[in-house]
């Protein structure tokens, strides 16, 4: 969807929370941004090993998600998944060190970017294998169904991602057996360097149609993500069964830091386009500053505050990882069974 | 003791297992109806939520396993036949077998699948491979394959009370196999291979289906007068190195058997290790006796021809001079 | 969908063939049924090795289908396969030699009936993988979409395979790049010994409907089969793309012969579920041999000559595969790479 | 000759036989912009009909490949990293590998499938496994592994012209590296190793990535007066068992070196091999250096720990005594 189909999409803003909520969201947002925007700086400097895929532009559907989720509800995330762990609760510390290939990051520095996961949080892991959340999410959500405990499981994917079959499967089970899983599609448009609607039969959303409700949503409007959200929790928690949600939204960076070298001159989207959702009637973060100021939420004040603060835990989190040990080197002997030697 | 068919002993371990924790539970296609036996009577037992018949789609099943054990359960996940397991390779391989290093140990994944492999059937081709070398090839996954009745019940039983993803695989040729099996509680722990039957010419190292094969073998060679040690594996991974290092030291002579195509199959890793660890003590070539590299031929002949046998295991035998040792 | 439901599916009477191809069309379903039923006796008599599930009941799916095909045209089958490729023009002397392991078999005894294949005629094979035959087709597809020759792939699946995520991909795929692919389900409300509907989400046709255009027929009327066939073969020539076609069927043996044995007094199914599947008025077959006399197409005469003639047919197959050489059992070595030894 | 990194005589094995025969096609997700290099400038050349990108879908782009066949095709499918051939599994284990044989060979298959393999740049557990172990079990599937720029050049084209499915595996780590590369046609024989030097004091058997690692473990050997002999196999599948046995037939020891799990792994097929068939060769204990039976941790000196290095390759073969032969 380009820029002028989504932004006729419906808004949020009529199911609006409270204040505090609203000022959880805009911090949680600007906390990805600038905690992705200094991973692509110092991704430059090399200051990292491995390969970061960042969240910048699509930070509203993270959290619009996981504003409505408890602690004890699980979520899957893909390749591209600071924003998911950040937004389900992750400690930005503990991913940065991760991320340096630390021995205190989230992982003990054995996963890296792409597999930081907090399962004492429910973040059931970020995933290098595109759809590979699927399969997860829907069998924590039969877990939950079977203890009827009210637990959902969200399970975010890509564009991409919904062309392997997983998606089909886990939705059919989802659907045959009523359980609480969210499908929560980020389709911003691109698969890699590819024009997704290139590799793409039809809709996405008539896939799920036949499966379950569905909702397609300006996935820029925090609100908006927030509102479908809720209703296809409660929906989950009564035991209703899955939902999907399909948040339109766009990918600002290139699909991997770095992409410059693998593409060699090669293009697969133009300057203008990207520059069309990073207007600030587009860009979710500014977009949602300018709300809260019409509204009266937030002066210049409080937003600066908030910015500061946020500022300060990006420049510790990098401090700590830049500061920590390295991954201890023979730590995969006894990681790969509980209580057995490799 | 009572005896008990290879197959019963398994559903016995099902039973006692769900039984003792209500956190197990079973999946899988067709196993409220109990196809293969080993799962007789749980859903009539243990109801819906439980036991559950899924739909087909392999490839989600195996991910489901692993995201359930979040919520707390132990999934015993039935995968019917071993070439399944292809079906469902994604997420035992780039997942199952590598989340717990790539969370840096924050998780247990307490999973056994359960499938049937082997040939002898006129199967074919995709209901008839052996699938534990690509599994052993993987790291992160535990594989037992018993050989008799009272393995196959304390293997499995261990399997569940494990904290780790394990591979069950059944012998699809041996359901019907009688044997005895101990009452009461009994566990089999993994990684301590069995002397089949102790010998002191040549070992034949061996696992699951080939094992009563390999005690036949060792029977006809004894009227030959060579007196064939068989170690019964019972799981290779882990894997009992020492046992099979022991063995050879006292024979000096090795046959790998095992049903499994030769080539990066379970034979051939563990002639590796004799090669290495157990070299000093070779008098003569580490043979191996499994499937040649080809896929599984439906006619019975055809079939056979490319089987484990316990003419080819004597031959092999015979072929690096074991003999009946001085008394 | 029962049989009350089944009825009400339209006819496929308006759209009549001459009288030759109809005469052809009974010719060949009955050649099924009776090659089936010999084989189910024969398999209780132990007369050949392995496993057969049979066709019995569905006979009007392949050969409504198959009638619109050309000998160029490409059909992938399923571990029920008999059918269809006797539909397709395989002949019955060699499958039987086939099923029997016989070193003239139609694969020389190394496949069997699961892997009945014909790749001369354009019978990619029965597969023992259920799903196997999605890609294989929408492969075959993309070949004919390359070269332009107008050929078409014609995927069978049964209700079971449906919920394979390649069933999904194949038509995402097919869909994206106007494939001549159609898929025909085989809806028998079975999938091994589970009732489909207990493990399936939502309704198989919406599946299909997000990627094209789609049909539900009475899968027992050879003419309903095979007049949704037509438009679905000459989209696909004219390179407009793909479609599915659902045949609402009934498979009336067990799923595979001496399912007794497995099921040990198990049960998934009535016999009165099966017996209003077998009245004159449902049973393809039957049904289509009263609407040969009704429409004054063929007077008992006609009938006897070509069940006689099918008759020996069957006979004749059964004498010649019983007659023939074992496999050669050293093959495998050789059949394993083209030119190589395994 | 001229020299050429390892990706771009790739890229030109490509570019050869496409415009050799009009019904190569290559496909695969994001082949159109040819993100590993290798397929650069194909979609500029040979337009839409002949690269096609794909979309994510595995399990049945590997299916579609055999598919294709029937219309005549030889389909490249670009796999991108060689974990991914797990999640396409199916269709390469249960049809492409088998259907030959069951169809009683009335099909030819001709699909050569591209995957970068192997670690070393801090890519985790899901970007940086080798696979060719679980392909080389399934009989039916050549694996070619070039170690450098010619024999990726040459292997490749002869990968293209087989009628046979072939893993064509790329070292990702190296990509870059340069190597001479013979001018005008170039086709290298599949089982045909190479010997990358020769020695007379130890065999160092080994493929694709850790061929360069040998060759510097045999320099700093040299510089310690013992002279390895390294052999390069080039292919997996089919494997010069002549060329193994004839160099421990010259040495009498051997250290088999590839970059795979141990256990199941080529490196312990190869042992396997010496082990039956090179028995009377050997003087002393086949040893391996390969990765231990762990998925690929993400931080450097993690990862580094559990990939072979010229330090491990060197202490292998110390530990099984080689010493310069008297002059
Ligand atoms: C199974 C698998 N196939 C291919 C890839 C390579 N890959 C990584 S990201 C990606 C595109 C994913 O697109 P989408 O799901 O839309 O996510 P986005 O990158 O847009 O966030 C691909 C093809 C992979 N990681 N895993
Ligand atoms: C990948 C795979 N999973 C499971 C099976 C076992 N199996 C064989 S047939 C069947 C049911 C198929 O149902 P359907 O597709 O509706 O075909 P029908 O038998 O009704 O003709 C199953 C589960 C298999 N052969 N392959
Ligand atoms: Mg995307
Ligand atoms: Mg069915």
């Amino acid at each position: 969807m380009n820029v002028a189909q989504a932004s006729k999409l419906q808004s949020g803003a009529e199911a609006m929370p409270d204040k505090g909520t609203c000022l959880n969201l805009y911090s949680r947002m600007l906390l990805i941004r600038r905690a992705e925007e200094c991973l692509a700086r110092l991704s430059q400097e090399g200051k990292f090993p491995g390969a970061v895929h960042l969240y910048i532009g699509q930070e509203a559907v993270a959290v619009g998600v996981c504003s409505t989720l408890e602690a004890r509800d699980w979520i899957t995330s893909t390749h591209r998944g600071h924003g998911h762990f950040l937004a389900k609760g992750g400690e930005l510390k503990s991913m940065y060190a991760e991320i340096w290939g630390r021995a205190d990051g989230i992982c003990r520095g054995m996963g890296g970017s792409m597999h930081v996961a907090d399962f004492s949080k429910g973040i059931l892991g970020a995933n290098g294998i595109v759809g590979g959340g699927f399969a997860i999410a829907t069998g924590a959500a039969f877990g939950a169904k079977l203890r009827a405990d009210g637990r959902v499981a969200v399970c975010f994917f890509g564009d991409g991602a919904a062309n392997q079959g997983v998606f089909m499967e886990s939705m059919n089970v989802s659907s045959a057996w009523e359980l609480p899983t969210i499908f929560v599609c980020e389709n911003n448009g691109l698969s890699e360097f590819t024009v997704s609607s290139t590799v793409t039969g039809g809709a996405l959303v008539d896939r799920a149609r036949a499966f379950m409700p569905t909702t397609i949503v300006d996935g820029n409007d925090v609100l908006a993500v927030r509102a479908a959200t809720e209703k296809a929790v409660a929906r989950a928690r009564s035991g209703k069964g899955p939902s999907y949600i399909e948040c339109i939204t766009y990918r600002i960076r290139g699909h991997l830091e770095a992409e410059e070298a693998f593409l060699a001159g090669g293009k697969y989207r133009t300057a203008p386009e990207i520059a069309a959702w990073q207007t600030p009637e587009r860009d979710p973060v500014s977009r949602f500053e300018s709300f809260l100021g019409r509204q009266g939420m937030a002066d210049a004040a409080v937003l600066s505050a908030i910015q500061q603060e946020v500022a300060d835990s990006v420049e510790k989190a990098v401090a700590h990882a830049e500061a920590g040990e390295p991954a201890d080197t023979k730590l995969a002997y006894s990681l790969m069974f509980a209580g057995q030697e490799a | 003791m009572s005896r008990k068919r290879y197959i019963q002993a398994i559903n016995e371990a099902l039973f006692e297992e769900m039984e003792r924790d209500e956190n197990v539970i079973l999946i899988g296609e067709d196993v409220e109806l109990a196809i293969f036996g080993d799962a007789r009577g749980l859903y009539e037992r243990f109801g819906r939520n439980r036991i559950r018949n899924t739909p087909i789609c392999e490839a989600t099943l195996t991910g489901m396993a692993l995201g359930a054990t979040a919520a707390g359960y132990h999934v015993i996940l039935h995968m019917m036949f071993a070439n399944f397991v292809y079906t469902g390779f994604d997420a035992i391989a780039n997942q199952i077998a590598k989340m717990r290093l790539m969370t840096g140990g924050q998780i247990e994944i307490p999973i056994t699948f359960i499938a049937g492999y082997g040939g002898g059937g006129s199967n074919a081709a995709q209901h008839s491979d052996s699938a534990h070398p690509v599994l052993m090839n993987l790291g992160g996954i535990n594989v037992a394959m018993p050989s008799n009745s009272a393995d196959a019940k304390g293997l499995l039983k261990t399997a569940i009370r494990s904290r780790n993803p394990c591979f069950f695989l059944e012998a699809s040729a041996r359901g019907g196999q009688m044997g005895e099996v101990p009452d009461g509680e009994h566990l089999v722990p993994f990684g301590k291979a069995a002397i089949a039957r102790a010998g002191t010419d040549v070992s034949i190292v061996t696992v699951g289906s080939t094992v009563r094969t390999c005690l036949d073998a060792a029977q006809t060679l004894a009227e030959a007068g060579i007196e064939a040690e068989v170690i019964d594996l019972r799981t290779v991974v882990p894997l009992d190195e020492d046992a099979v290092l022991a063995s050879i030291a006292r024979t000096g002579r090795l046959v790998v058997v095992d049903e499994s195509r030769d080539r990066c199959g379970a034979g051939s890793y563990i002639a590796a290790i004799a090669a290495d660890k157990g070299f000093k003590s070779l008098k003569a070539p580490v043979k191996r006796v499994n499937i040649p590299n080809v896929a599984i031929p439906y006619a019975p002949g055809a079939e056979a021809e490319v089987l484990p046998s316990v003419e080819k295991i004597v031959a092999a035998v015979n072929q690096i001079g074991a003999r009946r040792r001085a008394a």
